[in-house]
């Protein structure tokens, strides 16, 4: 990385790229790559100036094409020397699904999202594979390296670059690590300008160190209670909450609610061993979202018992779901006890058996 | 005949003591699998439901029962553990049910597996079940299920109970539903499926449930069209998911244009598959490809 | 005939611009191997000797050239990168001449080779020569060898180069001679050699040259008492060797019974092999047993 | 490790001893097992006790089976609280050469060296293979500690202080870590009673803070100056000196010496490339060890010169070699110009060609 240092206020901008020499490059940071596309990162030439876009940042909310529309939060920007770009290349260590195991990505066209560089220029993508049995080795990194063009001194450092990030990788169990741009500078050495790590969420109980450094104000605030209620929960543009159980059934019922001509506002999986609590939970954050219409639940009970779901449900509409229409559809374990527990409620549902009948009656629901 | 599984597959469920191990062992003995040992570290010696022996380890079951399948319950930390000392003790085919799996223990595992007589499906799958051999190994609810001639292969849980219950409405029975998991790295895919369901007499035709996230389903398709030679009829979840956001399945994100469902679409249905536009339609689609191929 | 390397074998020398690999590959080429390639990342494009191109990789080295055998004088530090590289290129005889890799390094690159098809000889050998085809690679005095019907196989560089010389000086030729390396671990053992030796037509009897430190004199016996269909001369170093200490090769150590010479010694001349008393009269006994055998 | 501290004086050693609440085992600290056995270790019932012992060993040479005759310098002492031994078990991994790599060796028949129990009672040592590819798994160490006879709690104990020594060995390249005994403890836990670990000299170039760890006085002095020379000396019990390149060569030399009436008074060997420096370095070795009475200098020479081995020989006589006669058997390269140069030094050189003349010649020399 090159020097640098990071700023909450206009001000602080100002002094460290004064500190700096006068020009720097002033990068928003939130939890998402795509920001240099989407106006986060800036070359600034004056103190004057890093001040002025620092001012433009901070307190606001940075919209990339990975934060979703909402955009993230954004409260602390890194204000950098600007390296002495004379070529961009893209390095990432990823995993792989078809060969089953990590894989090396990089490209000498870096500095645009990998994704795009994908779709236009596809031949310059290099893959390599590492075989978890002994790990990343030099003469791969000397293949990645040549691949990008490098030689001599160069490809030294980046083979360095790249067993650090394998190392790095392996060890804390994440999913990318990503190094985008990764430029050659002036003196001939090479700079990491700006890198991005995943943590695998699931390989957490393994990084204490890790699992404490999550900042929850990068996610919505509905992300972070479905989060730690242990709910599967994406907020969405539509106005139909969507209560389901299964990640493949609630994205179906997702699809569903669109082929009825209506927009789903969330995914949600509640999970299999969902009980009472959990499915309120499930509800009020749906109750919570102000987007939120109308809701469809649609539970197709293995383990879940549809009695247990109907408890939940009511427990959370008792309290603040007045004038939001429901729709229930159940199958499975108990489901006649299920229907009677909210039929007897008082609350107005309605009940369908079967998809077929649940895309029917979508249509009847407020837009 | 079925694929996989039959009657005479000797099912071992390690994790037999657990809460849902122990749930979940007696649904399937309920349904009529040959659950011949459990395996529970340290409860070694014990019975579980009253018949069958609990061993303390993998290759003690194997070598006292000759269990062949194994079904996994036991928790996302430890599942490596399990399903490298289920292959190591020679068993078949394992099944691992736990949602969680780090995802590095998943490729270390699957690198353990390459040139050994172990099958892994899963992680995070519902398992799979033969009705025509009441052979149950896995937690999809049994009574959904009828014998007959179609199979399913699916990356989902209850999408596929959901389709499965659509079948067995309209009379269509199946062979056998293989569940191969929601995660991005997993020991069987599709096109393993599909090769064993084109050499399966009793399989006449194949549903094939996939969802956003990689490009497995391309495969599938690739497969298809080139060496599958019964109808097949598809359904991609996810065609409303936002692009860079997981969907409940760890697998289950689109990053990249191959990811996502229309491109899944498009590719089975040049392969000749055919595409289901609603989740409500499985179970229709299904009966009148039947009805076209006979 | 020969084993393992005949006048086909198209050599490739990884290291070869260094110190020690610039001086053995042009001996190689004197005594009249077929060296193809070298490769030294980094200077890719010259040549060697002005007639051998050097590549930057193995991979292109075996894809230009068609090399398949690599000769590697690559610092131990260095040498499992260079054998994985070469065994990842498919090359099909790996033969690694430095001492002092790390034991780990080995274990780790003899699980890699699992399952592919490059074999490993060495690490810490001195190669291997077949002087009928003249193909020589490895670092033995080339003079010392003539073309024959001996074989030889041992665990030692320079005490194989006694034994060759003894045969040489008695008229015996060498069909091929193979060092194995001094290593505890190594890529190629005993049993694998003399499994091959059995099957050349061209090798009418064997000098086994073996040393403290193992077992693996035992498992050869065991082999030869069971499939081995030719007469054995064997010696074994180290009869007078204290236990407990290093001697020289990291495998040379007595760290119980088996490792002694004596037990090596007892498990050979049980297996029928004609056991040298002094290393003065190896080239001795074979002459013996050549006027007895035929 | 059970509590207790280092002792470098008796006075400490008493102190120690006190502060455990009067009764303690005493250790000599040396590198290498069987101290035991030798005397190196003690249970003291008394602080006065401690003192007397430690008296006994600081300062002098402790002689077990694996340190040779000579014995290793005893200059630090272990004072620890005494484990309530009620079985001892031995626990090691080590790199295993039939299978190709690390293999955990265990016995319930700890407290003696491993050899003795592979003797005495072998169907009690449990072998369990490492695969490298995914590294030591707790199903394993399960297996193991069952094999022990452990049970519950022990065997959760066992397999956590299997995975750390694993963890150890490949982290820190280790050929061996052997805990001997590992015991259950009054309160049912596990005790490492006694630990030693083997380096790897090959790998401690990825280890420089073993390498600084090492204690040359361990060491005899001439291993000492070997071993810096880069030349392989092990010193033995004869009166023969001999000067081998290969360390097959200088086995089998040492054998044709002793196949002749006499014994070697080392293994040597100088190497492939050595140079005139190295050949000289070696033979003052084995001129300044009192019990050499002889030289025998064995050389096939492949790389190495016969002209640049006899300069060296040369180089090193001339200072200090007169009475200790010197017999020659070169082979190779330039054998006629060594012959030559040594022939015409005025050293008295008896030389051979063949080993059968150097089996014939060592007759002659002196005892």
């Amino acid at each position: 990385m090159p020097p640098g240092r990071v700023a909450a206020t206009p001000a602080e901008a100002e002094v460290i790229c004064r500190d700096l020499g006068g020009r720097a490059v002033v990068k928003a940071q939130v939890y998402a790559g795509g920001r240099g596309k989407a106006g986060g990162v800036k070359l600034v030439d004056s103190p004057q100036e890093a001040r002025e876009f620092a001012a433009s940042l901070l307190g606001g909310r940075l919209v990339t094409v990975q934060t979703g529309p909402e955009g993230a939060p954004v409260r602390r920007l890194l204000v950098e020397e600007p390296a002495d770009v004379s070529g961009e290349m893209y390095l990432a260590v990823t995993v792989d699904r078809a060969s089953g195991g990590p894989m090396f990505i990089a490209s000498a066209s870096g500095g645009v999202e990998i994704e795009e560089v994908a779709a236009t220029r596809p031949e310059s993508i290099i893959n390599e594979g590492v075989d978890v049995a002994v790990g990343f080795q030099p003469f791969q990194a000397r293949r990645v390296g040549r691949g990008l063009g490098l030689e001599g001194k160069q490809l030294g450092a980046a083979a360095r670059i790249m067993t650090s990030i394998y190392t790095l990788f392996m060890e804390k169990d994440l999913t990318l690590v990503e190094i985008n741009p990764l430029v050659v500078s002036g003196d001939g050495g090479l700079v990491a300008v700006d890198a991005k790590i995943d943590l695998e969420d699931d390989a957490l109980f393994r990084h204490p160190e890790l699992a404490a450094m999550g900042d929850p104000e990068q996610e919505s605030p509905l992300e972070v209670e479905a989060s730690k209620a242990g709910i599967s929960y994406v907020k969405l543009g539509g106005s139909v909450g969507c209560l389901v159980n299964g990640a493949g059934l609630a994205m179906a019922t997702m699809d569903l609610v669109q082929g009825a001509g209506r927009l789903p506002a969330n995914f949600l999986d509640v999970g299999g061993s969902a009980d009472e609590g959990k499915v309120a939970r499930a509800v009020n954050i749906m109750l919570a979202d102000p987007s939120v219409k109308s809701i469809l639940v649609n539970i197709f009970g293995g383990i879940l018992r549809s009695d247990i779901v109907a408890r939940g449900i009511l427990a959370a509409y008792g309290e603040k779901g007045a004038g939001v229409p429901l729709m229930v559809r159940m199958q499975g374990t108990n489901v006649e006890e299920g229907r009677e527990i909210l039929a007897g409620s008082g609350l107005d549902v309605a009940f369908a058996s079967t998809l077929l009948e649940v895309e029917e009656k979508l249509k009847a629901l407020p837009r | 005949m079925s694929i996989l599984v039959n009657g005479d597959s000797r099912i071992l469920v390690q994790g037999v003591t657990g809460r849902e191990g122990s749930f979940h062992a007696a649904r399937c003995m309920e349904y009529g699998a040959n659950v011949v040992a459990g395996v529970t570290p340290g409860r070694g010696g014990s019975l579980f439901n009253d018949t069958v022996p609990v061993f303390n380890s993998v290759e003690q079951a194997v070598g006292e029962t000759g269990a062949n399948v194994s079904l996994l319950f036991v928790p996302a930390p430890f599942a490596q553990d399990a399903m490298l000392e289920a292959a190591e003790a020679g068993v078949e085919l394992i099944v691992c049910i736990a949602e969680g799996v780090p995802v590095l223990d998943t490729a270390r595992t699957l690198r353990y597996l390459e040139g050994r007589g172990s099958r892994l499906l899963g992680p995070n799958c519902p398992g799979l079940i033969s009705p025509g051999s009441r052979c149950k190994v896995g937690i999809m609810p049994g009574a959904i299920h009828m014998s007959g001639r179609v199979g399913v292969v699916s990356r989902s849980g209850t999408l596929t109970y959901e389709a499965v219950s659509q079948l067995t409405a309209l009379g269509l029975g199946q062979s056998t539903c293989v569940g191969i998991g929601g995660d991005p790295l997993i020991g069987t895919n599709f096109v393993d499926v599909l090769a064993m369901f084109n050499d399966d007499p009793e399989t006449d035709l194949v549903v094939l449930i996939g969802e956003i996230g990689g490009s497995m389903e391309q495969e599938a398709a690739q497969y298809i069209k080139e060496s599958f030679g019964k109808p097949i009829v598809s359904f991609i979840a996810g065609a409303t998911a936002p692009p860079g956001k997981r969907m409940g399945h760890a697998g289950a994100i689109i990053t990249g244009a191959d990811a996502a469902a229309e491109a899944k679409n498009r590719a089975l249905r040049d392969a000749g598959a055919a595409v289901v536009p609603s989740p409500a339609l499985i179970g229709a689609t299904v009966a009148e490809a039947m009805s076209g191929a006979s």
